[in-house]
C-alpha cells in the first residue's frame, strides 16, 4: 500500500475466536439437468457402445474432440461423425494427492490429459490413469482406454474406467 | 445440419452443485445482532445525510462516510409498509418512524386483516431461544388501531 | 435528428421454448449467433473486434460461467468478456466499446437455459442479504408480492389493471413467432389463478423460456456500409437503486426514471409519452410494465392506460407488440435482448403479423429482477 | 470520434487475510474510501460504477454484483460487475477505462472484492464447479490438477527444473514483508519450497497463494479531471484482454497465447514496441509461482523458455532490470481472486506515483503494468500506465 497510508482496514478473525463472533450456517443443494445436445448425447450414447466419437469440419479438416456442433475456428457447422480410436498419449499429467475440497487422499490419483489417436493432433480431454507406477509416468507415453462392463456403462466420462500404458 | 431427430437419441446429463456457506454478519450486522438479542433495536446514523440506517451499515450508502453513531429504534414504532401472504404466512416490510429502511418479519394474523400503514410492535423470541439472528423477532403485532 | 454514433447492424434469436431437450446452450447460441452473423452480412472470424456476453452463475451451472462463451459465438482467441447483467447492459458496453474505440464492430450474446436448472427458486432465494432479507420456507418471490401491493397503493391502479397487462401481452404474443406463452385469455382467468405472493397470481408472472439472442453492433460508418435498415442506438443509460430490500422505494421504479432520464438526454427526447411510436419493456410481471410505463413517463396512470386499451398494438402507445416476457417468456438475462430483437424487427418493418403502422422511434427498457432495483433504458430509431 | 485520454488518481487496499469479520459490503467500501481520499474527491464526483468480483459460489449470493452495490459506492448511479474469472480484478481498471474514454463518465470508480471464506468447508470446493459437467465434473476434478498439468508441461516443453521455478516463491513471499496487507510473507529458501508438502505433483504448498478476503479499489477519471486534481497524471497507456477456447485439453498449455493476443493489444494502444525494453516494471499474475514465468514470455517480457534464466540472474528482482512483482504478488500478499489482480493495479500505480516506500523499485519507473489469468487457463487481461 501507499507509505501515505498509516491504517489498513479489515478484521481477520482468527480461528481460535471463531466462535466469538455470530456466523449464519446455509446450505443450497442446486440441481441441474443440462440438455447434452445433438454433440454430447451422441458422444455419450457412443460411450456406451464403448467407443469414441468425434465431429469433423471440412474446410479446416480437423478431427474434434470432444465434439462440437460448431468448429470455432472457421465459425460454421461441421460436417460429420468420425470414429476416433481408444488409445493416446499423454500431453500431460500429474499426480494429486488432494481431493476437490483440499482434503489429503489415501491413495494418490493419477491424472492426464490424454491426445486421443485419430482425432487432430494434440486433441484430447482429461481423463484418470491406472495400472500404472509413479515412476513410469512420463509425458508422451502411450496409453489405451479401460473400459467398464457393458452392463455398467451408462453413457458417461467415467464408462472408462481409466487409461493404462501400453 | 445436426440435430437431434429422435425422441431416444436426446441425453441430458444430471447433477447437483452441493454448496455450503458459514456468513459473518458483518461489523454493522455483528453489533446489531449482539442487541438484537438482548431485545433491542439499533440502527446507525449519518448526521450530514439526515440518514438513519435500519438494518445499519458502518458507512453512509450517500456520503461515504464511515458511521459510529448508533441510536435506538423503539421496538413498538413500527409501520407496515407493504404485506404479502406467501407460503401461508404473512411477511411484512416493517418501517420505523424516522428511519430509512426497515426490518423483514412474520405479521401475526389478527381479527382483521392487515393494511399497508397499520401500526405495529415486534415481539421477541424467549431470551433463552435467541441466537443472535433476525429471527430473534418472532413476529409483528398490531398495537392498538 | 437523434444521435447517430452506434447502430445495430445484425440481429439473430435462437428458437424459443418452455424446453430445448435437443439442443444444449452452447448450440443454443450458435444457432443464435449464426443467424445474426448472416443477418449483418459479416464473417465474425476476421470483421468483429470485441464480444461482450451477459450471464450469471448459478443460472449457467458453472462458476465462472464466461469461460464457456467463446467457441459458440466465434469469440476463441478475441477480446470477450462477460457482465453481469441483462443484455441492454451488455447493449451500453457495446456502445461505450464503439465510442472508446475498442472496435467498430461489437457482438452482444445473452440467452437462457433454465429447462436446465431444476433449483430456480433456490437460486433466486441466494439473491437476498444471507442475514436479513432470506426468509427460509417461503418463497423468495415475496418481494414481488411486498412490491405490488406497495404500487397499487401508491398509484390507485387496480389489481384488474394489472391483470389486464397480461391478457394483452399473452393476446400478443399471438402473432410472435417467439410467443411460447401466448394465450388468449379473460381478466378473471388471470384474477383466479394461482396465488404466489398476495396479491401476485400465477397468471401475472411470466414463465421459463429458453433462447439466446445475438445481436451486432457498429460504428456509423461500419453501419452504413453493412446495413441499408441500421437501426440506431440513439441513447442508452443503465442505474441502480438500493440493494437492500429494507431500503427500496417499492412504490416506484427509480432505476427507470433515472436511466430513461440520461438515455432520453442523450437521444433528444423531451415528450416521451408522444415522441415514441412504441414501447418494449421490462414486464416481469404483469404490474412491472404499469410500474415502468410510468416510471419512463409513457403514461401517467398506467393501470387505467392499459386497461382502456391505449397500450395495445393499435394504441396511441403500443407496449409490448411483441407479447413481452408474459407471452415470450422469461430469459432471465436475456429478457432484455429479446426486447431488442422484437424491437429491432419492427422498427426495420419486419415484424410480420405484428408490425404496426407507425414503427420509426422507440424506447427498450429492462430490470434485472428480484432482489434488484437495477435497470437499462435504451431510445432506439430507425433514422 | 472522440476518444479522451483516461487517467488514474487514487487507489486503496484493505488488508488480505484468510478469514475477516467485513461482509463484502464493507470490504469494498474500505477499498473505496481508501480511493477515494487517496484521490482527494467524494463519492458525489463519481459518476459511475464498475464492481468486479469472481464466481458467486465464493460470496455464497446469488448476483453478488447488486448485493455488493452500496458497499461499492453504486447506489443512485450506473453500476456494472464485469467477471473473467481470476483475470476480473486487472480487468476492472479496463472496464472503468471504456467508461471514461467513450465519454459516458469523468470519473469512474473501479473496485474488486473477493470474500472467498464464507464457502465450507474449502474456498477450493467453488472450482469444481467451474469444470465441464460432462467431460470433468464427473472425474472429482480440482483446480489444482489442471495447473499442475500446466506446469508439467511447461516444464517438459522447456526442460525447466522444479528448482528454477521455486525461485519464484522465495522472491515473492520476501517482496511480500514489505507490504503491509500481506498474508503470507517469508523468508523462505528453494529448499523450503521442495521439501513443502505435496498437493498436486509438481504442484507443492510453498508453489500456491493462499485463498483470502479482500478488496481493492482505484479511481479514473478523465484527463482534464485528472488536471485539477495532480500536477503528475499517471495515464492509462493500454488496455488489452482476450480469451483462448473453452476447450483447454485441445491446446497446448505449455504457452498462453490468449495473452500473447491481450498483451499485444495493450502495446498497440500504448505505442510499445518493444516491451522488454519499454516496461519498467510489471505486476504479472502469480497464483502459482510457475505461472509468473509463463505470464513473463505471454507478455513478450522473455522468449519462450527464457523466465525461468531471468529469474536466476536476478533481472525480476525489485533491484533488477526488470522488477516483477515488487508487490510479494499473489503468493506473498494472497489470492482473494478478484481483488488480488487489483492489488497489483494499486502497486503499479504506487510504483509509478513513488508511493510505493521500502517496495519501491531501485530503477526510475515511468511505464509499469499489471497483468491477472483466469477462466479455463484461457483469459488474460492487461493494464498498462504510464507517468507523461
Amino acid at each position: 500500500m501507499s507509505e501515505r497510508v498509516k491504517f489498513f482496514p479489515g478484521r481477520e478473525i482468527r480461528s481460535r475466536s471463531i466462535d466469538e463472533v455470530l456466523a449464519s450456517e446455509y446450505a443450497a443443494d442446486l440441481k441441474y439437468s443440462w440438455a447434452s445436445g445433438a454433440a454430447m448425447s451422441r458422444f455419450l450414447i457412443e460411450l456406451k457402445n464403448g467407443r469414441i466419437i468425434a465431429r469433423k469440419c471440412n474446410k479446416c479438416k480437423r478431427i474434434l474432440l470432444p465434439p462440437r456442433i460448431f468448429c470455432e475456428d472457421c465459425f460454421r457447422e461441421t460436417d460429420g461423425w468420425f470414429y476416433v480410436k481408444d488409445t493416446g498419449t499423454v500431453n500431460t499429467y500429474s499426480i494429486s494427492y488432494v481431493a476437490a475440497d483440499a482434503s489429503r487422499l489415501k491413495e494418490p490419483l493419477f491424472v492426464a490429459v490424454i491426445n486421443i489417436e485419430g482425432a487432430t493432433e494434440g486433441m484430447g480431454f482429461l481423463h484418470l490413469l491406472g495400472e500404472v507406477s509413479e515412476k513410469e509416468l512420463k509425458v508422451g507415453m502411450r496409453v489405451g482406454a479401460v473400459w467398464k462392463p457393458e452392463a455398467e456403462r451408462i453413457g458417461s466420462i467415467l464408462d472408462i474406467r481409466y487409461f493404462k500404458p501400453i | 445440419m445436426e440435430r437431434i431427430t429422435e425422441g431416444d437419441q436426446i441425453r441430458r446429463w444430471n447433477d447437483h452443485i452441493p454448496l455450503q456457506w458459514k456468513y459473518t454478519a458483518g461489523v454493522a450486522g455483528e453489533r446489531f445482532l449482539q442487541l438484537l438479542k438482548q431485545g433491542k433495536i439499533q440502527a446507525s446514523v449519518c448526521r450530514s445525510c439526515n440518514k438513519t440506517y435500519l438494518p445499519p451499515k458502518i458507512f453512509c450508502k450517500e456520503c461515504f462516510a464511515q458511521l459510529s453513531e448508533w441510536r435506538d429504534v423503539p421496538s413498538d414504532s413500527g409501520y407496515v409498509y407493504s404485506f404479502t401472504a406467501v407460503n401461508g404466512e404473512i411477511i411484512a416490510l416493517v418501517k420505523f418512524d424516522g428511519v430509512d429502511g426497515g426490518l423483514l418479519g412474520r405479521l401475526r394474523k389478527g381479527r382483521e386483516g392487515p393494511r399497508i400503514g397499520i401500526k405495529v410492535k415486534a415481539v421477541f423470541r424467549r431470551k433463552e431461544d435467541r441466537k443472535g439472528a433476525l429471527s430473534d423477532i418472532e413476529y409483528f403485532e398490531r398495537t392498538g388501531v | 435528428m437523434p444521435k447517430q454514433d452506434v447502430a445495430i447492424v445484425g440481429i439473430g434469436a435462437s428458437r424459443f421454448d418452455s424446453i430445448t431437450a435437443g439442443l444444449s446452450y452452447k448450440e443454443l447460441m450458435f444457432e443464435a449467433a449464426i443467424r445474426a452473423y448472416a443477418d449483418a452480412g459479416i464473417d465474425v472470424r476476421y470483421d468483429v473486434g470485441s464480444f461482450i456476453c451477459c450471464a450469471e452463475d448459478f443460472w449457467e451451472g458453472n462458476s465462472i460461467s464466461d469461460e464457456y462463451m467463446p467457441d459458440q459465438i466465434g469469440a476463441k482467441l478475441r477480446p470477450l468478456f462477460t457482465v453481469s447483467g441483462d443484455g441492454l447492459l451488455g447493449l451500453a458496453h457495446a456502445y461505450m466499446h464503439v465510442m472508446a474505440g475498442v472496435s467498430d464492430l461489437v457482438v452482444v450474446e445473452s440467452h437462457s437455459k433454465l429447462s436446465d436448472v431444476a433449483s430456480k427458486e433456490k437460486i433466486e432465494e441466494l439473491g437476498y442479504d444471507p442475514t436479513f432479507a432470506r426468509l427460509p420456507g417461503i418463497d423468495p418471490r415475496y418481494l414481488a408480492g411486498l412490491e405490488m401491493r406497495r404500487y397499487m397503493e401508491e398509484s390507485g391502479s387496480t389489481h384488474e389493471d394489472c391483470a389486464a397487462v397480461a391478457v394483452k401481452n399473452k393476446r400478443n404474443a399471438l402473432k410472435n413467432p417467439r410467443g411460447v406463452y401466448a394465450e388468449s385469455l379473460a381478466l378473471g382467468d388471470v384474477l383466479d389463478s394461482e396465488e404466489i405472493a398476495s396479491p401476485l397470481t400465477k397468471g401475472e408472472m411470466s414463465q421459463p423460456a429458453d433462447g439466446s439472442i445475438v445481436v451486432a453492433v457498429a460504428s456509423a460508418k461500419k453501419a452504413r456500409k453493412l446495413s441499408d435498415k441500421p437501426v440506431w442506438l440513439s441513447g442508452i443509460s443503465w442505474f441502480s437503486d438500493a440493494p437492500n430490500v429494507e431500503e427500496m422505494d417499492l412504490g416506484q421504479a427509480l432505476y427507470a426514471s433515472n436511466s430513461s432520464r440520461k438515455a432520453y438526454s442523450m437521444a433528444g427526447i423531451t415528450k416521451p409519452a408522444t415522441q415514441f411510436d412504441f414501447a418494449e419493456i421490462d414486464d416481469t410481471y404483469a404490474y412491472k410494465e404499469l410500474q415502468h410505463i410510468e416510471s419512463l413517463g409513457l403514461a401517467k396512470r398506467a393501470g387505467k392506460f392499459v386497461s382502456s386499451g391505449r397500450a395495445n398494438p393499435d394504441g396511441a402507445m403500443p407496449v409490448n407488440v411483441s407479447g413481452g416476457s408474459l407471452g415470450t417468456g422469461h430469459l432471465v438475462e436475456a429478457s432484455a435482448l429479446a426486447r431488442v430483437y422484437e424491437a429491432v424487427l419492427q422498427l426495420r418493418g419486419e415484424a410480420g403479423p405484428m408490425q404496426i403502422s407507425s414503427h420509426k422511434k422507440c424506447v427498450v427498457q429492462s430490470w434485472r429482477g428480484i432482489p434488484t432495483q437495477s435497470g437499462v433504458t435504451a431510445v432506439l430509431s430507425s433514422r | 470520434m472522440m476518444v479522451r485520454k483516461v487517467c488514474v488518481i487514487g487507489a486503496g487496499l484493505t488488508l488480505f487475510r484468510r478469514r475477516m469479520l467485513e461482509t463484502g459490503k464493507e470490504l469494498s467500501f474500505e477499498a473505496c474510501r481508501m480511493a477515494l481520499d487517496s484521490a482527494g474527491i467524494q463519492r458525489k464526483e463519481v459518476d459511475s460504477v464498475v464492481m468486479g468480483s469472481a464466481p458467486d459460489a465464493f460470496d455464497g449470493v446469488h448476483m453478488k454484483g447488486e448485493y455488493l452495490l452500496d458497499g461499492a459506492g453504486g447506489y443512485k448511479r450506473p453500476y456494472s460487475r464485469v467477471y473473467v474469472g481470476g483475470a476480473t480484478g486487472v480487468y476492472v481498471p479496463v472496464s472503468a477505462w471504456w467508461h471514461v474514454a467513450s465519454g459516458m463518465s469523468d470519473v469512474c470508480l473501479a473496485v474488486a472484492e473477493e470474500k472467498m471464506s464464507p464457502l465450507q468447508p474449502h474456498p477450493q470446493y467453488a472450482f469444481w464447479s467451474i469444470f465441464d459437467h460432462h467431460m470433468e465434473r464427473p472425474l472429482g476434478v480440482t483446480l489444482l490438477w489442471i495447473f499442475a498439468l500446466e506446469m508439467r508441461r511447461y516444464m517438459a516443453v522447456h526442460g525447466i527444473k522444479e528448482e528454477e521455478i521455486a525461485q519464484v516463491s522465495v522472491k515473492n513471499k520476501h517482496n511480500a514483508i514489505d507490504h503491509p496487507c500481506a498474508q503470507l510473507p517469508a523468508e523462505i529458501t528453494v529448499e523450503d519450497v521442495m521439501k513443502s508438502e505435496p498437493m498436486v505433483w509438481p504442484v507443492k504448498r510453498l508453489d500456491v497463494s493462499p485463498p483470502s478476503d479482500g478488496a481493492g479499489a482505484v479511481i479514473l477519471c478523465s484527463e482534464e479531471f485528472a488536471k485539477k486534481m495532480t500536477k503528475e497524471p499517471i495515464y492509462v497507456a493500454g488496455c488489452g484482454w482476450n480469451i483462448d477456447s473453452t476447450y483447454w485439453t485441445n491446446r497446448d498449455l505449455y504457452y498462453p497465447q490468449y495473452l500473447e493476443n491481450a498483451a499485444k493489444m495493450a502495446y498497440k494502444q500504448a505505442g510499445i514496441a518493444n516491451p522488454r525494453k519499454e516496461i519498467d516494471v510489471a505486476e504479472v499474475y502469480d497464483p502459482f509461482d510457475y505461472k509468473e514465468l509463463h505470464h513473463m514470455e505471454g507478455l513478450q517480457l522473455a522468449k519462450k523458455g527464457e523466465a525461468p534464466k531471468l529469474t536466476t540472474a536476478g533481472v525480476t528482482q525489485r533491484n533488477g532490470e526488470l522488477p516483477i512483482n515488487p508487490s510479494g504478488g499473489l503468493l506473498g500478499v494472497g489470492n482473494p481472486i478478484a481483488a488480488a489482480g487489483m492489488m497489483k493495479v494499486c502497486e503499479i500505480y504506487f510504483q509509478l506515483t513513488h508511493q510505493a516506500g521500502k517496495r519501491q523499485v531501485k530503477k526510475e519507473v515511468h511505464t509499469g503494468l499489471a497483468q491477472a489469468w483466469g477462466d479455463l487457463m484461457q483469459y488474460s487481461s492487461v493494464f498498462v500506465m504510464r507517468r507523461r
